[in-house]
């Protein structure tokens, strides 16, 4: 028999934590991205272990579209970076502070 | 099966190693390296699930297009000297 | 009432046109991509949006969404339910296009001589259709989609002065802080499908209603925290509210106007619609073990007060009318507090007037801090003493718009303040209406102090006199005008906001 | 590039306490949740196609027999996401040109004398901490002397505020 799908979500769980822990702790806008990049594909084993589970395709699918809007944030968020690097010569979250944080 | 067993638990620890180098990795260029090695190691989850079709889309547009576009954006901003990051960590450690 | 019968796709008519506007300036865009005719580009995104809210007006009094019983036409269906048009939705779409169209006319002068006008237009537009699918939304897939692309243009409109560091950094800010939560969203979603099986939101409570997903409370509640979450971010209420300062201070002020009223009632209108439709107060009170309608008294407590405490102590004109807009969305969260009780769909529809008439309000406030980023005046309060001198009209318009968002009687601020603090002393909740009455009379502190420093106290530099953009203007006085004009209309539209309540709520 | 991976410690200690913290929350509720057997999926049916008509809504060509019942139509979620991408294309777009004198150009940028005559900037920069004389204030991090080099060297290629051309 298959694993069990609450290891599934345990293992997406850390993932989700992992995701959360790189966003408190890093300063680099670029790593920013990447742990929410980290998060995103957590929910995305989430939605694909329950989508076996229930036995529908739902999960599936929406995963499919996730990654889809994963991808235009980035394209947004490198965007945004690109300007934030432009101005202030670095991609370092704290270093704009022309209003208070 | 203990082989899916097996299979899971090592992909799992491969997933989580990553994502915890990912995170933990000074260089932003040697995280994108581990994420890339994260997201293709949930693919391989995605497969064991019944999720071919995700599983491969997921190598496509996310290690084919998403990381390609974080590993350029890590060179265009990339400091011109590395060792910034320790100074600003140190000062930051007497700071706090 | 119509003579024909349309097909039911075109009952999501507005959202359609505001995005056919946006392809339209895409396509302006295109065939001459140095433009400079803003009266073109300003005008076709205005007239877009303007055709959507005629639409939608049209919509709400041909009686799409009222019940059949009631000689209406019922609530439409579109695509396999994944969006519903009902008095809900519509009645959040005509708030939005108000907005839009305030904030187009604005754009003209304020964008004068920018070099991406039309990309603006356009992507204000996109932001305008997301705002619009995400009022009509009826799945968690396609809240999330329209919720994103609500989102991802208001980033790029929030930066779009690319040399201006405050812009930029408001733009990081929004950008970041908008990324976690959706991904904080995303999860919550995930998790309420794998305690449900589905993200259709009627099959959802249907889930819920008849026991399957009783062993899943736990998995059931984390989801619909992460999704509160999810809220939070998009209303600017606590616990994701500390973008909201920053971008709306740093953004161009017409961008600050849409996003803290038109983004701020879509945030609304679909946490309305998920609490209401997908997880009925009782039933998951009793598989999550918890009432839900607890986490939204705290939060519209916590956020009034912290909105409004922050303001006060703020010098600088724009982000006072932040902090007051983090208040204000305070005052909508107790549309949800009040849900469970007897009285919910009263509650509820107070606050969907009052996210109506904050939308004219609070648009016409930003307005004017939009035509004294025009004029170059300065940012702080000391800056715009004396500008009732040269610019009587705007300041008169500004007057009606900050006494009616701090509730001073007979403006529309103060009825649907009022209409708020009654129901929800029906609905038992007394210690949410004392904050709503001790914070608004804070509030009136502050909006004095503008008011004060607008027309009695002496400017501290002599200025030139001041230009009158009409673009500007006409959308100021329009937002004043709006805000009185709701006073004759007040008690036939706070019927159609109960109405729709009640609809959604049974 | 060449530096050898090391690891970051020091400062992450609240975090990880928190994220740890979350994690074992988490679990503790999976772990108390009973879990039946997987339903899986019918060996019969082939997973992509079934994805395929989901997407596109097109319910009368999902396989009826032994289907994988329950699953939603996305189609007005494919039509929603292809607006999201034009949005998203728009903004990258908008973002990442580069202009000069408010106009955008595609070349590399010269030397620009004066960096406010766009309207947009004027105006605004009184308040905006320093304007744009590029990077005065941002240095000030403790970071003075390799920034500084960092805007000579990087400046050339894709300065647009100007200040230090």
């Amino acid at each position: 028999m298959a694993v069990e799908v609450q290891y599934y979500v345990l293992l997406s769980m850390a993932l989700f934590s992992i995701g959360l822990f790189g966003i408190l702790t890093r300063r680099n806008a670029l790593l920013f991205l990447m742990s929410v990049e980290l998060m995103l594909n957590a929910a995305n084993i989430n939605l694909i272990a329950f989508a076996f589970y229930h036995g529908n395709l739902t999960g599936q699918v929406f995963a499919l579209f996730t990654m889809a809007l994963a991808a235009a944030e980035v394209a947004i968020g490198l965007g945004i970076l690109l300007v934030l690097y432009r101005n202030f010569r670095d991609v370092d979250v704290t270093v704009p502070t022309t209003m208070r944080w | 099966m203990i082989y899916e067993q097996i299979a899971f638990a090592l992909f799992a620890f491969i997933t989580l190693a990553s994502a915890l180098g990912v995170v933990l990795l000074r260089e932003p260029w040697h995280s994108a390296l581990m994420l890339g090695v994260a997201l293709l190691s949930i693919a391989v989850h995605f497969v064991m699930q019944a999720a071919e079709f995700v599983a491969m889309m997921q190598v496509l547009v996310y290690v084919g297009g998403v990381l390609i576009l974080i590993t350029f954006a890590v060179m265009l901003t990339e400091r011109e000297d590395a060792t910034d990051d320790t100074e600003t960590n140190a000062d930051e450690v007497v700071q706090t | 009432m119509a003579i024909f019968e349309l097909p039911g796709w075109t009952a999501l008519a507005p959202a359609v046109l505001l995005a056919a506007t946006a392809l339209a300036l895409f396509v302006i865009d295109s065939i001459s991509p140095t433009t400079t005719n803003r009266g073109l580009l300003a005008g076709t995104a205005t007239a877009g949006s303007l055709a959507a809210l005629g639409v939608a007006v049209w919509f709400v009094l041909a009686g799409v969404g009222t019940p059949t019983i009631d000689g209406g036409r019922g609530v439409i269906d579109v695509l396999g339910n994944q969006f519903v048009v009902d008095q809900l939705a519509l009645f959040f779409m005509i708030v939005i296009t108000v907005v839009t169209a305030l904030v187009t006319v604005a754009s003209y002068d304020y964008m004068e001589g920018h070099a991406y006008q039309a990309e603006y237009y356009s992507l204000v537009l996109l932001a305008a259709t997301g705002m619009a699918t995400m009022a009509a939304a009826n799945s968690l897939v396609t809240i999330f989609i329209a919720l994103e692309l609500s989102s991802l243009p208001s980033y790029a409109l929030v930066a779009i002065l690319k040399d201006n560091r405050g812009s930029v950094e408001g733009g990081m800010k929004y950008f970041l802080i908008g990324a976690l939560s959706s991904a904080i969203f995303l999860y919550g979603i995930s998790l309420v499908y794998g305690a449900t099986g589905h993200l259709q939101l009627e099959t959802i409570a249907d889930v819920i209603g008849n026991g399957d997903a009783n062993d899943y409370g736990g998995l059931l509640g984390l989801g619909i925290l992460m999704l509160i979450g999810g809220f939070a971010y998009k209303t600017a209420s606590v616990p994701f509210h500390f973008w909201a300062p920053e971008a709306y201070e740093g953004a161009p002020a017409p961008i600050s106007a849409f996003l803290s009223s038109a983004s701020k009632a879509a945030g609304f209108v679909i946490a309305f619609r998920v609490f209401t439709e997908a997880f009925p107060v009782a039933r998951t009170a009793s598989v999550i073990g918890v009432d839900w309608t607890v986490a939204f008294i705290v939060l519209a407590v916590v956020t009034m007060t912290l909105g409004n405490f922050a303001a006060a102590t703020q010098e600088n004109v724009k982000r006072m009318l932040a902090y007051s807009s983090i208040g204000h969305a305070g005052y909508a969260l107790i549309g949800l507090a009040g849900i469970s009780a007897d009285g919910g769909a009263l509650v509820m529809g107070a606050a969907m007037m009052h996210l109506l008439v904050y939308g004219f309000m609070n648009t016409g406030a930003f307005l004017f801090v939009a035509l004294a980023e025009y004029w170059g005046v300065g940012r702080t309060f000391e800056d715009y003493n004396g500008l009732a001198r040269q610019a009587p009209v705007a300041c008169f318009a500004l007057g009606i718009c900050l006494f009616s968002l701090a509730g001073i009687p007979p403006l529309g601020g103060f009825w649907s303040k009022y209409f708020l603090y009654t129901s929800a002393l029906d609905a038992g909740l007394l210690v949410v209406a004392a904050a709503l009455v001790v914070n608004s009379a804070l509030s009136l502190y502050y909006y004095s102090r503008l008011i004060k420093a607008v027309w009695i106290e002496d400017p501290v530099v002599e200025r030139d006199s001041l230009s009158q953009p009409i673009g500007l203007y006409a959308a100021l006085v329009v937002a004043a005008v709006m805000t009185v004009a709701l006073l004759p209309m007040f008690g036939p539209v706070a019927d159609t906001a109960v109405n729709a309540a009640t609809a959604v709520l049974t | 590039m060449t530096t050898k991976p090391r690891l970051r410690v020091g400062r992450v200690l609240l975090p990880g306490v928190l994220a740890v913290g979350l994690f074992g929350l988490m679990a503790l509720i999976v772990l108390n949740t009973s879990f039946g057997g997987s339903q899986g999926f019918p060996e019969s049916i082939a997973i992509t196609s079934e994805l395929g008509y989901a997407m596109f809504g097109l319910e009368e060509l999902q396989s009826t027999a032994g289907s994988i019942p329950n699953t939603e139509s996305f189609l007005a979620a494919f039509f929603l996401i292809a607006v999201v991408l034009d949005a998203a294309l728009d903004g990258a777009i908008v973002l990442a040109k580069r202009e000069e004198e408010g106009k955008p150009v595609v070349a590399l940028p010269s030397q620009r004398d004066d960096p406010d005559t766009t309207r947009s900037a004027t105006g605004r920069e009184t308040a905006a901490d320093g304007g744009s004389d590029s990077t005065g204030s941002v240095t000030a991090t403790g970071s003075d002397a390799d920034s500084a080099a960092d805007s000579t060297t990087a400046g050339s290629g894709t300065d647009d505020t100007g200040g230090d051309a």
